[in-house]
């Protein structure tokens, strides 16, 4: 296994799909000449030629119309948003086409599409360029939804979903595609849906989480450590399909539940997860569930203000202790 | 309302050819039923049911009429040959019969509708069959076509079997989209018919992206996407017609330019008149034909077809036409938006199947007895496609949770609701 | 107090709204000539002209950015969404502009905005005509949401939405337009926005819900009713800002729950009013809370598919039945 | 790249007043900081970061360099009175000294994103300063503008106080949006400056929005909304054409067309290369103008403005001007999109700050040494900028959840994070 980025994992992930199946494509915005806007698709253009890694004017709605079109007739496209936050432009075509035109057509028309970019916030974007999206894709059906927070997820996860047949909307950390991991070199590896990990083994709260938030979950269970609770961290890494038996095992497990997540609490992903917890494991909760989301406001520029509105490892820690009665 | 439409048209018959006639004012009389529909259960389409009257004392100004002849403006005076464009017999019969099985077709439809077989929104195409009919035939089955909500005729247009699209407007197991579409969903993959769209402008990326894909594998297919004239304002169109033209796409762009989306003249809704004009902001060749003719419908779409198999680039066609019909079967056919003179007189003087019977009558090669026969055969058709979809079975509940996902083959939860799958 | 319809409501508010604020105007397809696609803006061009009563082309995004940017000087658009799904295509004005003006400005510019427009499924309109898409809207922080299920609410909220000075996104219920109900005829009558009511008192099980599910939710009562099971239908009528005291209070006097919303599951409203309930009230609840919603795939066109899809009288019936352990 | 492009540089001079020249280079040198931004603390900043050369073997060709009098090419040919037109000295001076304050303020705001006191994106406007300083001179303080998030020049010409925009740059307090916004946002309800917007094409149907405004209260405001050139290809552009024509509203759209839309170039990206022509779709007047000439900026929008103050009706106006930065602080300034030389050649010909002060110094106006009091008056005034957003303080924790609901005074809940506010 080599160490390298969840960017090279990510890259490494569309080279070798490319390579396997010649109905891949890449399309978005600077995705070709300037290598990505976040450098993801380095060398593709050189490597797959311009039909095949595909620069578009700046018309979300448009390109992913394109793709999911292209995906009607067998094409395998891969749409790449320069962030999530401009997909908002061609959310009609993501869920009034792409999710439904299977169902519409009786079952004819599959749209193996993978849309892809950054999620969340980095650092002092402001309000607009700062949104967790997860949630309002996972609302959805007909959409599945991937959320990897490792590199090794990240590239097997990306080579699944662009094998999947279905819409995949895949959501990458934009804070992520620096850190390093180790990843298997196969070219058959893959990761299958709906399958969450392990992350952290422990027995006295379970913290549920995504995507970067993984990276403050573990952190966080660090620091509970220091403090004898023996923290688990389940990491979802798909929002849908959603692994239910590992939720309900943690759950079954410590009996007391954290979620944190990265976009909004109202209809966020952990509004689900507790519904789905206290529906299906009431009686193995001994407290309430509790939740670490951003403040419930648009994402301020200033540092200081952006920092007290995300999600933070003192906040995880906060609420874990609450569950815990301590 | 409708009553008086009636007495109207009847009284003002003035053509020579009276069977002739009476045949093509059948056709577009039945299609009146529509007006008819008020005891529906829905109560959405009921509440969408017009109230007003013509005289409505707006203070904006009814749009102007425009110059009656305006489908045909930029048509070129060919002679009755040239018109022909050496078309064989066999193919101007067939394009014939297409357009009454087209218009028959949705009369059954309406009475079913009226019956209650058919619910939701059901958009009919009556009076401008030309269009399709002219343009498809200048494509191969090989080629795609693609279309929004008003798209009988399109789907009947690609050779789908009359009682399977009937079927699917009755909401069969055994309709082309198994019940799950509707009027407006319609699909047939062996056809190459891409649906059956229900946001205005929203085909219009989707068939860039079939046409990208024919580029992308270097088939000698063309992509043919309808919208109504309406969709032409969406943002959606400017940037697809864009990236075609960038891009050199075989697709042809065709506007349905029936003059109104929903009770908004296009007049009122753009500041351009000439939406073939339109084309110049993306350096892409442009064209009106007279959509009331499916003769220039055929001239002008073959051209554009040619080029873009030939030269891989885009085309923008404006298609003249007119509605006989209200915009959807909740809808009045005329009202506040436009005259009942207006409709009628476009009943009266452009309805396709009668100006290309005349063609064809003085052409010899249709004579009014073989037309009478052609129109009972599209009328047969037509009802044989009303019992298929009236013994068609219903989907099984089981259906609710399939053609959601393609690959269910995963680990975990795909479906939240808590429920059983039935 | 008169007899009128949700529609003759919705009528009467903007007619009333306009005519007490020059500043007031009603933008959207088909809202003038035609008398509005549902005729709930009949007659109001010819009473206020066509500068306060505006057709527009069909460009979603296009007029609801206009109605933005006229708040941020001062007008008070009433933007009619000619059905909610269409607004998808006008989403990133909502929630990046909109939403997060005033923000952005650093509270410079309010923006006295009221979308409006019907929710949810009527008869047999398919998938992309059929989206229930409230809980989409009260995920963004920045908007505030309503949801009336009768006419009076209707009146009362819309007139209290336009007058508010935040983005309001008013939903209405297609099929509800011709239910008629007692509306005050007080032209000063209005309801503040986050005040929950109490639609059927009940002690046995509490029924939360909102829009056009309250009238199922009566129904339902009324079956249990015959069945010896007393149900309280909590009607939410606005979902952010959301009446907490009164959710928290009927929980307390029945502790048990069942939420019914029309939309999905995943991050639906029901998600958030559980993940409330069960941590602020953990201790009150006698079985876990249950919920109806919509199947969670896109809407069927088969009357009898559509039929399995939607919330009914059944499903709530049986669910009560469920969290009575019946 | 950043040593090589200065050692060209200076190497390229060959303009005979060395003086300004100097001042002119040094201006667009210091703006190179950018390219040397690489320990920011941001992983997403960094990750932006190309690490691309300038001779990448890419299979697609690099976009032809347009015609080097791009800018200029539809411009008329006028003697130095008519380029004047008329305009006060006291007018022509205040030009220039608004043009270098934009460019010594930006230089501050790059040495301040170097030492970290500035985060974010943040695009600067270096180079196409003639612009907004030509255009704004056109209207009168009661008109409004508008703009995308290359900002900093544009709320600096409606009037607002350098130290208010750079404390907004640092995030703090006292800044124009509270520290709410940064670089993109930025906001003075006053001074009638709407913004700061970063989506792109998104502030076009806001700008839209205010014009409509205008017209509904019968004022004789002028709205101006400017865009980047790749704006131009989105759909929000296309619909709001076509509703400010068809109701004929009072604006401006200044399309800032600089070739670039961060790596792509124009002609990668549109079919139809002339975006003025792009008016004809929408039946509007549609001019170019000289980006990189003050005076043939306020020229061409003067005319703009006093028919939308007139008639009500709005022009498009392509500005055709050039960055010299890179697309935003952590991206270079030229790459496999554009060659150095490029961007030199633009430099060194192209500066609009010495094309003007040549203007001025021709006409008599402005002598080299009150150019130079101007200039250190700019520098002055900016680095007064920073020490004032230095000691401003920062948002109080409270700030948080302040300006998120205009009426928070409701029942009910409106924030559900279960937090305490702060
Ligand atoms: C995005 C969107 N907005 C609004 C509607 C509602 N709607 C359905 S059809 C229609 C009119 C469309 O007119 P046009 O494009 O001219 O087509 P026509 O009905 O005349 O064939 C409208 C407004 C819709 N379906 N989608
Ligand atoms: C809708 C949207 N898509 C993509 C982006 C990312 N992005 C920011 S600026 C930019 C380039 C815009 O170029 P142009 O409009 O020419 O303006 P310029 O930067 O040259 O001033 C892009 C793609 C965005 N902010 N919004
Ligand atoms: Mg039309
Ligand atoms: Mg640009």
């Amino acid at each position: 296994m080599a160490e390298i980025t969840y960017r090279e994992a990510l890259n490494q992930a569309l080279a070798e799909e490319m390579e396997r199946d010649p109905d891949v494509f890449l399309m978005g915005e600077e995705v070709g000449v300037y290598n990505g806007a976040y450098k993801v698709s380095k060398g593709l253009l050189d490597r797959f030629g311009e039909m095949r890694v595909v620069d578009t004017p700046i018309t979300e709605l448009g390109f992913t119309g394109l793709g999911v079109g292209s995906a009607m007739v067998g094409l395998r496209p891969v749409i790449e948003f320069m962030t999530y936050n401009f997909s908002i432009l061609a959310f009609d075509q993501v869920v009034n086409s792409a999710a439904k035109l299977l169902s519409m057509s009786g079952g004819q028309f599959p749209i193996p599409i993978t849309f892809r970019g950054p999620t969340g916030a980095a650092l002092q974007l402001s309000a607009q360029h700062s949104q967790a999206l997860e949630a309002m894709y996972a609302h959805f059906p007909g959409i599945k939804v991937v959320v990897p927070g490792t590199p090794a997820d990240a590239k097997g996860l990306l080579k699944t979903s662009i094998r999947d047949d279905d819409p995949v909307a895949f959501f990458e950390g934009e804070m992520l595609y620096n850190i390093k991991g180790e990843v298997p070199e196969d070219e058959d590896f893959t990761i299958p849906l709906g399958v969450a990990e392990v992350k952290n083994e422990g027995s006295d709260v379970s913290i549920i989480t995504h995507g970067k938030m993984v990276h403050v979950a573990l952190q966080a269970a660090g620091k509970l450590a220091e403090d004898e609770v023996s923290a688990e961290v389940l990491d979802l890494r798909c929002l849908r399909p959603l692994d239910t038996d590992a939720i309900l095992a943690t759950v079954a497990k410590t009996n007391r539940v954290v979620i944190l997540e990265e976009g909004w609490p109202y209809g966020g992903i952990s509004t689900t997860l507790t519904t789905l917890i206290q529906e299906e494991a009431f009686d193995h909760l001994d407290a309430p569930i509790l939740r670490v989301t951003q403040a419930d406001v648009p994402m301020p520029y200033a540092k200081g203000l952006e920092k007290l509105a995300k999600p933070s490892v003192e906040r995880v820690v906060e609420q874990v202790n609450k569950v815990l009665y301590r | 309302m409708a009553e008086s439409t009636k007495k109207k048209k009847k009284g003002g018959r003035k053509k020579s050819d009276a069977e002739m006639e009476v045949k093509a004012e059948e056709a577009s009389e039945q299609a009146d039923v529509s007006e008819e529909t008020t005891d529906q259960e829905a109560i959405a389409a009921e509440s969408a049911g017009d109230e007003t009257t013509d005289e409505g004392d707006n203070q904006v100004a009814a749009p102007k009429r425009p110059d009656p002849d305006w489908q045909k403006a930029e048509k070129p005076d060919l002679s009755l040959d040239e018109r022909l464009q050496g078309l064989e017999e066999d193919q101007l019969r067939q394009m014939m019969k297409d357009m009454l099985l087209a218009r028959r077709f949705e009369e059954k439809a309406a009475e079913a509708y009226a019956l209650g077989k058919i619910g939701g929104f059901c958009h009919l195409y009556i009076g401008q069959e030309a269009v399709v009919t002219g343009a498809v035939h200048a494509q191969t089955p090989d080629d795609y076509v693609m279309t929004a909500y008003r798209e009988h005729a399109h789907a009947l247009q690609v050779g789908m079997e009359p009682g399977v699209v009937m079927a699917e407007l009755f909401g069969k197991e055994t309709g082309c989209s198994r019940g799950k579409g509707g009027s407006m969903h319609m699909f047939d993959k062996e056809r190459n018919y891409l649906g059956g769209h229900g946001i205005v402008g929203g085909q219009v990326p989707l068939a860039l992206g079939v046409a990208w894909a024919i580029k992308y594998r270097k088939e000698e297919r063309v992509m043919q996407v309808y919208m109504g004239e309406a969709a032409v304002n969406q943002g959606a169109f400017h940037e697809s017609l864009n990236m075609a033209a960038l891009w050199g796409l075989p697709v042809v762009f065709i506007v349905e330019n029936n003059r109104f989306g929903m009770g908004t003249a296009w007049e009122r809704a753009s500041s351009l008149y000439d939406i073939s004009q339109k084309s110049k902001a993306y350096a892409m060749p442009g064209r009106v034909a007279d959509g009331m003719d499916v003769l220039d419908m055929y001239r002008v779409t073959k051209e554009a077809v040619d080029r873009a198999r030939e030269d891989s680039g885009p085309t923008l066609i404006e298609a003249r036409t007119y509605r006989f019909v209200g915009h959807s079967m909740s809808d009045p056919v005329h009202g506040v938006y436009r005259t009942k003179e207006d409709v009628e007189e476009h009943k009266e003087q452009k309805d396709p199947i009668r100006l290309f019977a005349d063609v064809l009558d003085e052409a010899g090669i249709v004579s009014q007895e073989e037309l009478e026969e052609m129109d009972d055969e599209a009328k047969r058709i037509s009802a044989e496609s009303v019992e298929f979809a009236d013994e068609a079975p219903d989907p099984e509940p089981s259906a609710l949770y399939e053609d959601v996902y393609a690959n269910e083959d995963v680990n975990g939860r795909l479906y939240f609701d808590g429920r059983e799958r039935p």
